[in-house]
């Protein structure tokens, strides 16, 4: 089959080395000094960093404002079951994230009437609109600085039963669940027709649209999808933690989730797991070793730093080059002249 | 409606509109002359503050302040380009944004760990001190002095740019880096230039605006986020467009300060988005340039 | 005003009370605490939170919150040093621990203390989350700190989800010990409602009854209630509010919020404007020659406000503090002036010669607070030291004796009234105030419920 | 019959410079048109106007009978017309096959559809273009070779191939053997020549016995303006063209 040579093989060994790991996680992360709340909050962390790398790592659009579909998301669920609107804890996540999904329909429309170095300067200037925005005009509903707390633990009503995930482990595994889920959707994505445009557009947007793509539509689409996965993981922050903080908006959680991104590996989808366990552990690691303390985020702002000037691929992208489990394409040669004149 | 306030608050409009293009300015020689968005802009306007309040209060001089702030703000521009920058010219926007980002983040935690998270308070220098009552209002000489100094400073580096062989050079060599090598002249010389010429705008602005803001370390940040809503406004890359931008920008904070002080910020991201949406190149820039 | 909470003690624990202050000297001879805790440490409790895991050993762990990156962490830094003094003479005597009597200086209940500091950045998420691995990875015992109300808050929800005793650090909003107070979380800095209304009969006495204020207020709950708080006690003394502007947190430049201010016709301004943005704001105004015209009042001084914006512009200023060093050795006050100088002393000897802040005395004292009901429950059981810090119990410590009110967590505690120096009556640099009063407790305190504080179970 | 595209006296003008001035052309279906002219005559962007990347200053364009002036480039190649461009570009990081599968997914799926949860093979007829192309461009050997890593003339074979794979109606071929050696050259023509067998083309190229071996019709331009159109020998021995472009040399 010709087909293969595009790389359309169903293969299921990345999705099963995925879910074996998810499964396995809490269990031999305590070995390393980790523990579950930890792992459940990498796991958000890389929910929304799947969003990012949809947008960053196979379309090629650098956003600085991820937060604000994060914390829409997250205080569209949080409101929705702080105040007992409603009680069934899924619908609340699917409220969330279809409101973040048009809210990124929105601003994507507007960021994405330019490209480059103004969508990334767009995109930061409309995540610092949502951060005024809940602070102020909204604080009836989102609480302002204080954030929306007293989220219940979440309730999953299966029709024949009612599961109460309740314990740390319990909570780690509903996310484990809508990770995979936001994992295996994206993967299918990436492996689509639409997916495969969307390498295009990374690669040479101009090209795309010259034989006959509409790339501005197809950018809007992936961003769209992209503050879907962010809302859903804002969702799951406030659920996980029964608080949601006005944090989960600020440009610092924008730039986070980028390192993240780039750290693990940007265009091979579980790279910002990999980018949010690192920073969450080192981050943690880092903060109790004497005398380092404070100076965490150099360190980890120096690495960042090396990963962009010297290995672009992030640490899964060099590690899936080597094993080619996760590889879908190859590493991006710097993008020269010649594909951009 | 009080005519005196309106007056008071379009004069602070164009106040504060000049410091932000100043700092946007350096934003747009970089992108205009290199194609290059430096996301360490805000830093470099931190630090030169920082070196600024470090010169001031050594020496009392608020001038040699000034040339501190651009000195030390120079030398930072020269380290970080031949070190970092001069590697991403040729490569994409988005890793020149990543790098220059990655790098705000750890100078400013670096000055966090020298001078800590303190707010620092910068003396007003003497002349700056006091207020000039204009009949309908008091207002500070400072920031009287401050449109002054932008406009002075905005001037002298017209000048530079399009007046001057270097200028020539430079715009010469951001367009055909070839034909200027052909002619003799070091190319990496003349983006190192550029690049700092940006860093110590930067710089110098930030030593301007620390006697008003008072120092810490985050200052940098949120000058960045309203630098960039400047030139979008303005046009990236566009002179005029900067200064223009920056204007409007101050004006609308000041203006809706009136009436809704809790919405200037959000009107100004507003007036951003209504610019894109009927002129997305900006109102000073050229379609296609970016 | 509710005053029973105040006063209701066990006749056992009023007669150890009066021991400990009387016999301060013969502390070693007060057998009374080793015979509750040997009683009550027969008692057997269920696992809750994490008791018994985090004191199963010779340690207990303390997880401390603070801002060591982000705009707070000049108060943050400050806090830390309460913190750590207070557990180094928990462990090793010294400082107020001689004065507490059921305190040895051999760590609490015979457990070494140890604690880790986790860095909030000022912000909520980064603040819970450490917490979170203190309790999960390190079963700390108790959490405290922070400095910003709405990071408080969070994570006195959070102590309160995972039953482990919260110490709130710096936190003045209403909302703290309100509508958002927990079982699990204690407050001792005085609310908003507590700083306006010790303010307020100063105000009166010092600048009269015909004053027109206008208010620089930022625009999230601390300030919100602030202003509601500033706003009531000021109109019963007669005053007009002519506006008040509400600035989002974070704002640089507060040059059209100053115009407005300037133009509105009041003689008195109140800046409720915390950390760098009282800073920001006030040096601005000054700038704009509000003061010429304009009394400022700062209902709650930040810690290092004062050296942000330098004397000259401090003198003359109203406000209060949660505690002032200059309390230490000060006649006026005699209650708080001899403990408040062994802290100051330790402190300074400690930090060699930098001076406490009222942070730093705010995580000293609660410490040491906290350590006592532990001794005297005679176990780190959650819900017994809970009921023993609600048991209205006094512990004379910087401020004199002061308890928490059962009802909502608030400290009962004075409130002391400052008022900036001239720069020529300085006697050091860091002299910047004058005690002008110090408003009892009781009086400042608002009705228990005012503020919709409904404290959720035990367990 | 008909002609399949007809331009009629369009102008682009760049400021004060007039690129393109009052030109007029027609190409009928099933020939091959070059357009040649010396350097700066104009001829890219009159390219550019009838691929969508410049709208014209003035002027109308037709194609198969209907107006496409100022319709941007993706409408344009929705039409049926596509180019191949001067300097390659193709898809650097993709395959040999991703690159010709993008092209053909335009023209399979429309300019825009959004079906995350298909597969490539759930694409009907996908699989019958890519094999068509890499066969046609002599690509198969190389079908799973990263385009970057293809050697010169390789690439633009490539190059030529995206366009193909978007099954055009008129193929714009913008000097297709540019930096090829003359082995690589010829090849190309071949590959030209089978070509047009199925497709329109223009082609604007430089190499004269290129031109004269494959165009049936030649249109040269000057300085903006068409000088002359006509069969290769009508044009050989055109005696304007032979002094504003051809100098005398042939």
């Amino acid at each position: 089959m010709i087909l293969r040579a595009v790389g359309d093989r169903s293969t299921w060994r990345a999705e099963l080395a995925v879910a074996l790991f998810l499964i396995a996680f809490p269990w031999i992360f305590p070995a390393i000094g980790g523990y579950a709340n930890l792992a459940t909050r990498i796991l958000i962390l890389g929910l929304f960093g799947i969003g990012m790398d949809l947008i960053f790592g196979y379309t090629g659009m650098l956003s600085f404002g991820q937060a604000a579909f994060y914390g829409t998301g997250g205080f569209v669920t949080a409101y929705l079951l702080s105040t007992g609107l409603l009680h069934n804890t899924l619908w609340a996540l699917a409220a969330g994230t279809i409101v973040a999904a048009l809210c990124g329909t929105l601003i994507g429309y507007l960021c994405l009437r330019q490209a480059g170095v103004y969508f990334a300067m767009l995109t930061l200037a409309f995540g610092e609109v949502f951060y005024f925005l809940e602070n102020s005009p909204l604080a009836k509903w989102t609480g302002g600085e204080n954030g929306l707390p007293g989220l219940p633990k979440p309730e999953i009503p299966l029709g024949f039963t009612t599961l109460h995930v309740h314990s740390n482990l319990a909570l780690y595994y509903f996310v484990a669940v809508c990770f995979f889920a936001g994992y295996w959707i994206a993967r299918r994505i990436v492996r689509s027709p639409m997916g495969a445009v969307l390498r295009a557009i990374l690669e040479n947007p101009a090209r795309a649209a010259a034989v006959g793509h509409n790339v501005p539509k197809y950018k809007l689409a992936i961003f769209t999808i992209a503050a879907a996965y962010a809302g859903m993981a804002g969702g799951l922050l406030g659920i996980f933690q029964g608080y949601m903080p006005p944090d989960a908006f600020s440009i610092d959680q924008s730039g986070e989730i980028i390192i993240m991104t780039i750290i693990g590996g940007a265009g091979t989808l579980i790279g910002p797991l990999v980018g949010a366990g690192l920073w969450s552990y080192l981050r943690e690691a880092l903060q109790n070793l004497h005398g380092v303390g404070a100076f965490w985020k150099i360190i980890l702002g120096l690495t960042f730093i090396v990963l962009v000037t010297l290995f672009r691929r992030g640490i899964a992208g060099g590690i899936s080059d080597g094993i080619g489990l996760f590889r879908l394409r190859r590493a991006p040669a710097p993008r020269t002249d010649e594909g951009t004149a | 409606m009080n005519w005196h306030l309106l007056i008071a608050q379009l004069l602070n409009g164009l106040a504060l509109g000049s410091i932000l293009a100043l700092v946007a300015l350096g934003l747009t020689i970089t992108f205009g002359l290199l194609g290059l968005v430096n996301f360490a802009h805000g830093v470099f306007f931190m630090v030169g503050a920082y070196a600024g309040l470090v010169t001031f209060e050594r020496t009392n001089s608020f001038a040699l302040a000034l040339l501190a702030g651009a000195l030390v703000v120079l030398a930072l521009g020269i380290v970080v380009e031949r070190v970092l920058i001069r590697l991403f010219y040729r490569r994409p926007p988005e890793d020149q944004i990543l790098v220059t980002f990655g790098l705000a983040i750890v100078i400013v935690e670096i000055v966090r760990a020298i001078f800590g998270g303190k707010t620092q308070l910068f003396p007003m220098p003497p002349w700056g001190m006091g207020a000039t009552n204009l009949g309908f209002l008091v207002y500070p000489n400072y920031r009287l002095q401050v449109i002054v100094i932008a406009a002075i400073t905005l001037t002298a580096i017209y000048l530079v740019l399009y007046k001057t062989r270097l200028g020539l050079i430079v715009r010469a060599g951001i367009d055909d880096s070839l034909i200027v090598n052909i002619l003799g002249i070091d190319v990496t010389k003349t983006l190192l230039a550029v690049f700092v010429i940006g860093a110590m705008v930067a710089g110098f602005s930030g030593v301007i605006d620390a006697p008003i803001v008072a120092v810490d370390p985050d200052m940098g940040a949120s000058v960045l986020v309203e630098s960039f809503v400047v030139v979008v406004i303005g046009g990236l890359g566009s002179f005029t467009g900067s200064i223009a931008g920056g204007i409007i920008a101050g004006e609308i904070i000041s203006i809706t300060t009136i009436w809704a002080p809790d919405y200037a910020q959000v009107m100004l991201y507003l007036a951003m988005a209504l610019v894109l949406i009927l002129r997305p190149q900006g109102l000073f820039g050229t379609e296609g340039r970016l | 005003m509710d005053t029973r909470n105040g006063t209701k003690e066990s006749a056992l624990s009023r007669n150890l009370f009066l021991k400990g202050t009387a016999a301060a000297a013969a502390t070693a001879t007060v057998g009374f605490p080793a015979i509750v805790r040997a009683a009550k440490s027969a008692k057997s409790y269920p696992a809750l939170g994490t008791f018994p895991a985090g004191v199963s050993g010779d340690t207990a762990m303390i997880g401390i919150i603070s801002d060591l990156t982000g705009s707070y962490s000049a108060d943050g830094e400050d806090l830390v040093k309460g913190y750590k003094l207070a557990i180094k003479h928990l462990n090793g005597g010294g400082g107020l621990v001689s004065k507490v009597p059921t305190l040895s200086g051999k760590g609490v209940l015979g457990k070494r203390l140890v604690y880790k500091i986790g860095d909030s950045e000022t912000k909520a998420n980064p603040a819970v989350q450490a917490a979170t691995e203190f309790i999960e990875r390190d079963k700390a015992i108790m959490i405290c700190g922070d400095t910003s109300s709405a990071v408080v808050i969070a994570l006195a929800k959070l102590a309160q989800r995972e039953k482990v005793v919260f110490l709130s650090g710096a936190s003045g909003s209403n909302d703290t010990t309100g509508k958002d107070c927990q079982r699990y979380g204690f407050r001792s800095q005085p609310s908003a409602y507590m700083d306006a209304k010790a303010l307020a009969p100063v105000l009166k006495k010092e600048l009269g009854t015909k004053r027109r204020a206008v208010y620089l207020v930022p625009d999230y709950t601390y300030g919100t209630t602030l202003y509601d708080s500033m706003k009531e006690f000021t109109e019963k003394i007669g005053w007009t509010t002519v506006n008040h502007y509400l600035a989002p947190v974070g704002t640089t430049d507060y040059s059209s919020y100053l115009l407005n201010i300037a133009n509105s016709g009041a003689d008195v301004f109140v800046n409720i404007e915390f950390g760098n943005d009282a800073v920001a704001s006030t040096k601005q105004a000054a700038q704009f020659g509000i003061f010429k015209t304009m009394q400022m009042i700062v209902p709650n001084i930040s810690s290092y406000m004062p050296d942000g914006v330098g004397a000259e512009i401090m003198a003359g200023v109203y406000g209060t503090q949660d505690w002032y060093w200059g309390l230490a050795g000060n006649k006026a006050y005699p209650e708080a002036a001899a403990n408040s100088k062994i802290f100051l002393d330790a402190f300074l000897k400690e930090y060699h010669g930098i001076y406490p802040r009222w942070t730093a005395h705010i995580a000293y004292d609660q410490t040491l607070t906290w350590a006592d009901a532990v001794e005297r429950a005679g176990t780190f059981y959650p819900p017994e030291v809970i009921k023993t810090l609600e048991s209205g119990h006094k512990i004379d410590l910087c401020l004199g004796p002061v308890a928490y009110r059962a009802g909502d967590h608030q400290q009962i505690r004075p409130v002391p009234v400052l008022k900036g120096k001239k720069p020529s009556a300085m006697a050091n640099k860091d002299d910047y105030f004058e005690i002008v009063g110090m408003v009892p407790g009781a009086e400042a305190v608002p009705p228990l419920g005012l503020f919709g504080c409904h404290l959720p179970g035990y367990t | 019959m008909a002609a399949m595209l007809e331009a009629r006296s369009i102008t682009k003008r760049f400021g004060g410079l007039t690129a393109v001035n009052e030109l007029s052309l027609e190409v009928r279906q099933g020939t091959v048109n070059a357009l040649i002219g010396p350097n700066g005559a104009g001829k890219s962007t009159l390219f550019k106007m009838l691929s969508g990347e410049l709208r014209p200053t003035s002027g109308h364009i037709h194609f198969k009978d209907a107006p496409i002036t100022g319709l941007n480039a993706t409408e344009i190649c929705r039409r049926g017309i596509s180019k191949s461009y001067q300097t390659t570009q193709i898809f650097p990081n993709l395959t040999v096959s991703e690159n010709i599968v993008i092209p053909a997914l335009a023209k399979l799926r429309g300019p825009f559809r959004f079906d995350p949860f298909r597969r490539l093979r759930g694409v009907r007829g996908l699989a019958d273009v890519l094999a068509g192309v890499l066969r046609a461009m002599n690509l198969e050997e190389r079908a799973q070779t990263r385009a970057a890593d293809l050697a010169y003339g390789e690439k633009r074979r490539l190059e030529i191939g995206l366009a193909l794979a978007t099954q055009p109606d008129l193929l714009l071929l913008d000097e297709p053997t540019a930096g090829m050696s003359p082995e690589e050259s010829k090849g190309t023509v071949q590959l030209v020549k089978e070509l047009r067998k199925s497709v329109t083309i223009i082609v604007v190229e430089h190499d004269m016995d290129v031109v004269f071996e494959l165009a049936d019709r030649i249109t040269v331009m000057h300085e903006g303006r068409k000088i002359a159109e006509g069969p290769p020998e009508e044009i050989r021995a055109h005696p304007a063209v032979q002094e504003a472009y051809l100098g005398g040399a042939l």
